[in-house]
């Protein structure tokens, strides 16, 4: 297999070298590439959309078509995980912790049911006390990520990036909790179910702004048919979609993130895991 | 309206979306979304093979924005006719999948439509999409759907199946997405109408026939052409009957209705088969492969296996005729589309009932199937005929075409590997009636007189089954309205 | 030797992204450990996120942001010279493939996970002995 | 030559298959079912009957149902020949069906329903074999035939009819596919149609080397006319039940493989054609040996279903034989046998089934004595023996005299010989058991307890009374086949 992979590598290899025999040197600013479309786009993209940060204004709008898929791959993928590993059984064992004197009790039958609450607390094989430091620090860091994951968002049209790297940052903000402190903590807080509606309705949002253009009179995705329905400008309506899309891929990142996040380090159980 | 392109692909997709919101309210919802999200999407479908055949082809442009900007779909007659026939077997199949969904995977039957329609929409899209990037998205979103599907299949290796067919997945869509970057990278553009245009003026550049290579290979790895066949038949094997069905039919023909319009849209047929050398190799690899293909369902065990090499078999006929360089071979490779797709799903739907009733399918399991299941039977029967090439069926039609394609072409090896392909396949076939008819009465003698309970599957199923199987016969007595009216135009 | 080194440096990049896939094709082709298998496919998938940028680059131009732009209406005032921003387009193709890869690399990562759950094992010829002794 | 378009040809077809779902749906209700087969088999008869009159006016009877591609459609044509051929199946038919209700019941077979479920396919398969227009049409129904077929042969599923059926596939599908398909093919790739005409339908395409190769393919690759080295399937199928041996192995199915050599060489490659490359002695030849051969091994038989098996092998050479000598007296004799040959066979047929009713014996050795006990049965068989041998007065005797002028005509006294001596071979290995069977030991003389044995029923006994007439009755009225061949073959 090893000698096969090798010679099939090396096949791959030298046709794509020689492929390259017939590219225009590195950075050529008259290269094909550089030329047909990607004029176009420079020049006229911000008369046409407003939005002055080009990549936003080709992923949003004249190749929001792909952007919109891209973001059902996301919640795809998610909800893969989901699938594959989420695992609803009972547990056959239990552990509890008594929190005033730190006692592990093992609880083999799993009929019995200690009263949880301010005596006893739920806690799983791995458990690990957790760090009074680490909780204290990301406690202060967790909310400036999420607000600078909203700024990203939402200041996609002027500057470096957009709903994917917002959602990014914000859910990893939800994955820092689940770090520091423990996964049972984040979804206490927020139900699983909440990431599972978010990441389908962040997809929504895109493809039902985008749908919505059709009654309008509009081809699906275009914007600018939307005017009707959106306060101000009317030559800024279609930055607004892009916006709207942009809230509505971020949700959906954020989510799936989570959810692929939880699943994957408990093996499915949403307990402790890593 | 005139949104009916964008609404054959947005409608699964929304209906996707809801299908997987109304499960966090009702679980039963979701089945009833999904139905009507399909159904109109076969309505739309419909709707545009009418108006294509009646006004020619349309451009629908998403967004409003011009082709080479924007993203465009291009609908002619040979996707509205790919359409129709992705969007009705999804639709079809979604009906009689309904008992084996929620045998197969009762509590997460709810998810399993949402993926089912993701599924869809990605295979419609891939169809419909006049963009080479689109493409290479919506290939990754079939492929996304079908690794999980795989997956949520048979519970051991179900798994292993899917992570294998995610390794070479991931190289077949990105060998693709590389071809398309170096197409890319001499013209400056995506879509495909616009690409060929500028490709038209620079055939000698060897990253121009890179680049066609690479995007061959991908689509090869993607429809299982015979060397790279190796993740097709685990992975189809495993996965939940329901899926199966439908993936067998539509992936591996979507995959090679790709290929055909990258050779006729996107590349020209001039280039290929004048520029370029590389026909005979691609022939005598289909070649290969139709007969390794049939070599290795002799060896199989198991019925559902057997069935995924025939598809390996039946890929090498589509590719082969594609290459042949003529018009008759072309047009044997789009009408095998259509027919293969039929015959595999009616296939795949007596499997499914077999499944339904016996839980494993091996073939020393099938034993007095005739007498237990006659309809499921029936169907069966005609489908195999089909794909052996017994007229009127349509599986003798299209070979019909490709046998002539290949004689004009001089490519008597291929002409004689479809014979004998055809004769591997009657074995088969056969050595399967056989187990079901003869050993029912292995018990005794008192069954000979006695009457066989019936155990048939559920009435949906049967229905979908028998009007699948029927339409094998009139879709092959209509080949020849098919070709007139929808794939000749095409090709001229 | 010397004849072919300006062809080499003028194009480095892409030649650099060959020896990348390279390595990536090779882990997964090659590797053992499906954990392993999975990070060539990650490489292999960088390399060509590579090569996509490598295309849009344009010597002495700045990122696709256009600067200056923030007069609303007199926007299309100031004059907009294609050559001083690089292509958009490769960066938004890579944008959608990042996601793509990232999301099949969590299913597959999910599938590992589903696989060592059943078989306690990531290594493909123990998988495969798993297997054949069932 | 005038044609008159009327859907009749199609009605004849569809009459029988249409009547399976009435068939099956009656399955409980033995009376009503083999009702409506003779309701359904009579009106079909009819229908074939009413066109006799436009064809014996030399006008022809067209229709076309689906444009496959131009010069290869699915089409009807009734001429002469067809005529023919569609009357003797037809009309014996309904007989063999009275008889079956006999047999079947007689011997209290299983699965009754789906019998008589195929054999009204196989029928109707055999008329549309009769009416084709074309190759194309030609090849669809030998193809439905051979497969209708095999559920009839197979009908005992029991491990000797396994083998048989396996046997039976092999060497019909495999001939078909094999050799039939690629001939076909490249008959219309290098002409553009399959239409039958006198003339031929090749103009100066084929070279020598090339028509013998084509020719050889087609002569056997439709192997259910059973030219040796393809003919062991026959013997084996004879574990069907008898009325299947009886029509369908005597009659339809045989009969359509001769037909269609016949059609080839008189529609396909022309007479002229044939003449020009000295083709028909290869063809007799070939059919010569088949002759000998078969009849030396029918000798050595002593089950007697499987003797009646080898004596068809040779009869239907004879018919080849017949078309291949060229002449018009050859092509007469050749053609009328096609009609002598089934009457006196079918009745020999149903004399074995009668025997095997009433006694259960199958050999012949067992059978001596027999006739005193079972006179009709006994006369009717020796009435067959006659057809068949070629002695007056019975029809087969026209046809033999006809082919020994048609090899006087033709010049060819060699071949002559071949007729003489099996002329010969044929009254050896027929007459001695006509003869032990009144005049030999009867086997309850030496039986401590002797058991009665009586005449089968009825149903039995009427049917092979009327073949055996209508056997004589050709003798002195074959007017109406004979100018059914001359309008047919327009010879003279």
């Amino acid at each position: 297999m090893k000698f096969l992979g090798f010679i099939v590598v090396c096949l791959t290899g030298a046709l794509l070298l020689y492929g390259t025999g017939d590219f225009s040197n590195w950075g050529d600013p008259n290269s094909p590439a550089s030329l047909h479309l990607s004029n176009e786009y420079i020049e006229r993209a911000l008369e046409e959309t407003q939005v002055p940060n080009l990549v936003t204004a080709v992923l949003a709008d004249y190749r929001g078509f792909d952007t919109m898929f891209e973001t059902a791959v996301i919640f795809c993928a998610g909800l893969a995980c989901f699938l594959l590993l989420r695992d609803f059984r009972e547990k056959k064992q239990r552990f509890y912790r008594h929190i005033p004197t730190g006692v592990i009790l093992h609880v083999k039958n799993s009929k019995k049911v200690l009263p949880v609450g301010r005596e006893f607390e739920h806690i799983d094989k791995d458990w690990v006390p957790s760090d009074l430091i680490i909780k204290t620090v990301c406690r202060i860091l967790v909310p400036f990520i999420q607000i600078y994951a909203m700024y990203v968002v939402a200041h996609g049209d002027f500057s470096p990036g957009g709903g994917f790297q917002g959602g990014v940052i914000f859910g990893s903000s939800l994955i820092l909790i689940a770090i520091s402190y423990d996964l049972k903590i984040l979804v206490r807080r927020i139900k699983e179910k909440v990431f599972g509606i978010f990441a389908a309705v962040g997809v929504l949002i895109y493809v039902g702004i985008a749908a919505l253009c059709m009654p309008m009179g509009g081809n699906f995705l275009d914007y600018s048919k939307l005017a009707p329905l959106l306060p101000g400008d009317p030559h800024h309506v279609r930055a607004l979609g892009m916006l709207g899309v942009e809230i509505g891929v971020g949700i959906a990142v954020t989510a799936v993130m989570v959810i692929i996040y939880i699943n994957i380090v408990s093996e499915g159980r949403l307990e402790e895991g890593l | 309206m005139d949104n009916y392109p964008a609404l054959i692909v947005v409608t699964p997709l929304l209906a996707a979306l809801l299908a997987g919101l109304a499960a966090w309210i009702e679980d039963r919802l979701s089945y009833p979304i999904a139905l009507m999200g399909l159904a109109l999407s076969t309505f739309f479908a419909f709707k545009v093979l009418m108006q294509v055949i009646g006004s020619g082809t349309i451009h629908y442009r998403m967004a409003g924005w011009a082709p080479p900007m924007g993203i465009e779909y291009t609908i002619d007659l040979l996707n509205a006719l790919v359409l129709l026939l992705v969007s009705g077997i999804a639709f079809l199949n979604l009906i009689a999948s309904y008992p084996s969904v929620n045998q197969e995977t009762n509590d997460r039957a709810a998810s399993f439509y949402t993926i089912y329609l993701l599924f869809v929409t990605g295979l419609l899209g891939v169809t419909a999409t006049g963009d080479l990037f689109n493409l290479y998205v919506l290939i990754e979103i079939t492929s996304l759907t079908s690794y999980a599907m795989v997956a949520l299949g048979d519970r051991d290796r179900g798994p292993i199946a899917s992570l294998n067919y995610v390794f070479i997945g991931v190289i077949g869509a990105s060998f693709y997405l590389l071809g398309v970057g170096y197409l890319y990278l001499k013209t400056g553009s995506l879509n495909m109408a616009d690409v060929a245009h500028i490709l038209s003026g620079i055939q000698g550049s060897s990253t121009v026939l890179v680049g066609f290579i690479l995007c061959m290979l991908g689509i090869w790895i993607k429809m299982a052409l015979f060397p790279m066949h190796v993740w097709l038949p685990n992975a189809y094997t495993y996965s939940p009957v329901a899926f199966s069905r439908v993936v067998a039919p539509l992936m591996t023909k979507v995959m090679v209705y790709v290929m055909i319009r990258l050779m006729v849209t996107v590349f020209g047929l001039d280039y290929i088969f004048n520029t370029l050398h590389l026909a005979d190799a691609a022939v005598w690899l289909a070649t290969i492969a139709i007969l390794a293909g049939g070599v290795m369902a002799l060896a199989q065990k198991n019925l559902k296996k057997m069935l995924t090499y025939i598809i390996v078999c039946e890929i090498g006929y589509m590719v082969g005729g594609a290459w042949m360089g003529n018009q008759l071979g072309m047009t044997g490779a789009i009408l095998h589309i259509v027919n293969d797709a039929l015959m595999t799903f009616a296939l795949f739907l007596a499997v499914g009932n077999m499944v339904y009733k016996l839980k494993t399918i091996d073939l020393p399991d099938l034993k007095g199937l005739f007498g237990k299941m006659p309809w499921t039977m029936a169907g069966f029967v005609l489908a195999a005929l089909s794909i052996i090439g017994v007229p009127p069926t349509c599986g003798f039609f299209s070979k019909w075409y490709l046998l002539l394609g290949a004689l004009e072409a001089g490519a008597y090896h291929f002409a004689a590997a479809l014979i004998i392909s055809s004769l591997i396949c009657a074995i088969l076939f056969f050595k399967v009636f056989e187990i079901c008819f003869f050993e029912s009465l292995a018990g005794g003698h008192e069954t000979a007189h006695g009457v066989v309970e019936i155990e048939e599957a559920p009435v949906s199923m049967l229905i979908v089954s028998g009007l699948v199987s029927l339409s094998i016969i009139v879709v092959g007595l209509y080949s020849g309205t098919i070709v007139n009216s929808i794939i000749l135009p095409f090709l001229k | 030797m010397t004849d072919s080194l300006p062809y080499i440096v003028a194009k480095y990049n892409y030649w650099l992204y060959v020896i990348l896939m390279m390595i990536g094709l090779y882990a997964m082709i090659a590797k053992n450990n499906l954990i392993k298998k999975l990070v060539g496919m990650n490489i292999f998938q960088t390399a060509i996120i590579l090569f996509y940028v490598s295309i849009g680059y344009k010597t002495d131009a700045t990122i696709p942001i256009i600067q200056n732009a923030h007069g609303g209406h007199d926007a299309h005032a100031a004059v907009i010279h294609a050559a001083d921003y690089i292509n958009p387009l490769p960066h938004v193709l890579m944008l959608t493939a990042i996601v793509v890869s990232v999301a099949t690399f969590g299913v597959a990562m999910a599938l590992a996970v589903r696989i060592y759950q059943r078989y306690q094992t990531l290594e493909e010829d123990e998988l495969r002995m798993r297997i054949s002794e069932e | 030559m005038e044609t008159i378009v009327s859907v009749k040809p199609l009605l004849a077809v569809l009459v029988t298959l249409f009547v399976i779902p009435v068939l099956v749906s009656s399955s409980g209700k033995p009376n009503a079912r083999e009702s409506w087969i003779f309701i359904a088999g009579t009106i079909k008869l009819v229908l074939i009957l009413s066109m006799l009159p436009v064809i014996l006016e030399g006008k022809q009877i067209v229709l076309t149902l689906f444009e496959i591609a131009p010069g290869a459609s699915i089409a009807f044509r009734v001429d002469g020949l067809g005529m023919l051929f569609a009357i003797v199946a037809a009309s014996l038919y309904i007989v063999t069906s009275i008889y079956s209700i006999g047999y079947m019941r007689g011997l209290n077979e299983h699965g009754q329903t789906r019998f008589v479920s195929f054999f009204a396919l196989a029928i109707s398969a055999t008329i549309g074999a009769a009416f084709s227009a074309n190759l194309l049409t030609l090849y669809l129904f030998y193809e439905i035939l051979s497969l209708a077929t095999y559920p009839l042969v197979t009908h005992h599923q029991d491990a000797t009819s396994k083998i048989s059926g396996r046997r039976y596939l092999i060497f019909i599908l495999g001939t078909s596919i094999g050799l039939v398909l690629p001939a076909m093919i490249y008959c219309y790739h290098v002409t553009g149609t399959l239409e039958f005409t006198t003339a031929g339908i090749f103009a100066d395409q084929l070279s020598k080397p090339g028509a013998t190769v084509l020719l050889l393919m087609f002569v056997f690759g439709f192997a259910k006319a059973g030219i040796m080295p393809f003919h062991t399937w026959l013997p084996a199928a004879m574990v069907a039940p008898t009325p299947v041996s009886a029509l369908l192995h005597a009659v339809a199915v045989v009969k359509v493989g001769v037909f269609s050599i016949v059609r080839v060489l008189t529609g396909i490659f022309g007479v002229q054609l044939l003449g020009d490359f000295n083709l028909g002695v290869v063809v007799m030849t070939i059919a010569s040996v088949t002759i000998l051969l078969a009849s030396c091994i029918a000798l050595s038989q002593d089950e007697l279903k499987r003797r009646l098996a080898y004596s068809t092998i040779s009869q239907l050479s004879y018919i080849i034989f017949g078309v291949a000598l060229l002449s018009p007296q050859g092509l007469l004799g050749g053609v009328i046998h096609i009609a002598m040959h089934a009457f006196g066979k079918i009745t020999l047929f149903f004399c074995a089934g009668a025997i095997f009713v009433a006694t259960g014996k199958k050999y012949i050795s067992q059978m001596s004595g027999l006739g005193r006990r079972m006179p009709f049965t006994f006369a009717a068989f020796f009435i067959g023996a006659l057809g068949v041998i070629g002695l007056p007065p019975t029809g087969g005797f026209y046809s033999k005299w006809n082919l020994i002028l048609g090899t006087l005509e033709a010049q060819q006294t060699l071949f002559m010989l071949v007729l003489l001596v099996s002329s010969f071979l044929n009254a050896f290995y027929f007459l001695p058991i006509v003869y032990k069977g009144f005049f030999g030991k009867s086997p309850d003389e030496d039986d401590t307890t002797p058991v009665k044995i009586k005449e089968a029923n009825l149903c039995c006994v009427i049917p092979l009374m009327i073949t055996a007439v209508i056997s004589i009755g050709l003798f002195f009225y074959p007017t109406i086949f004979v100018n059914l061949i001359k309008v047919g073959l327009a010879i003279k």
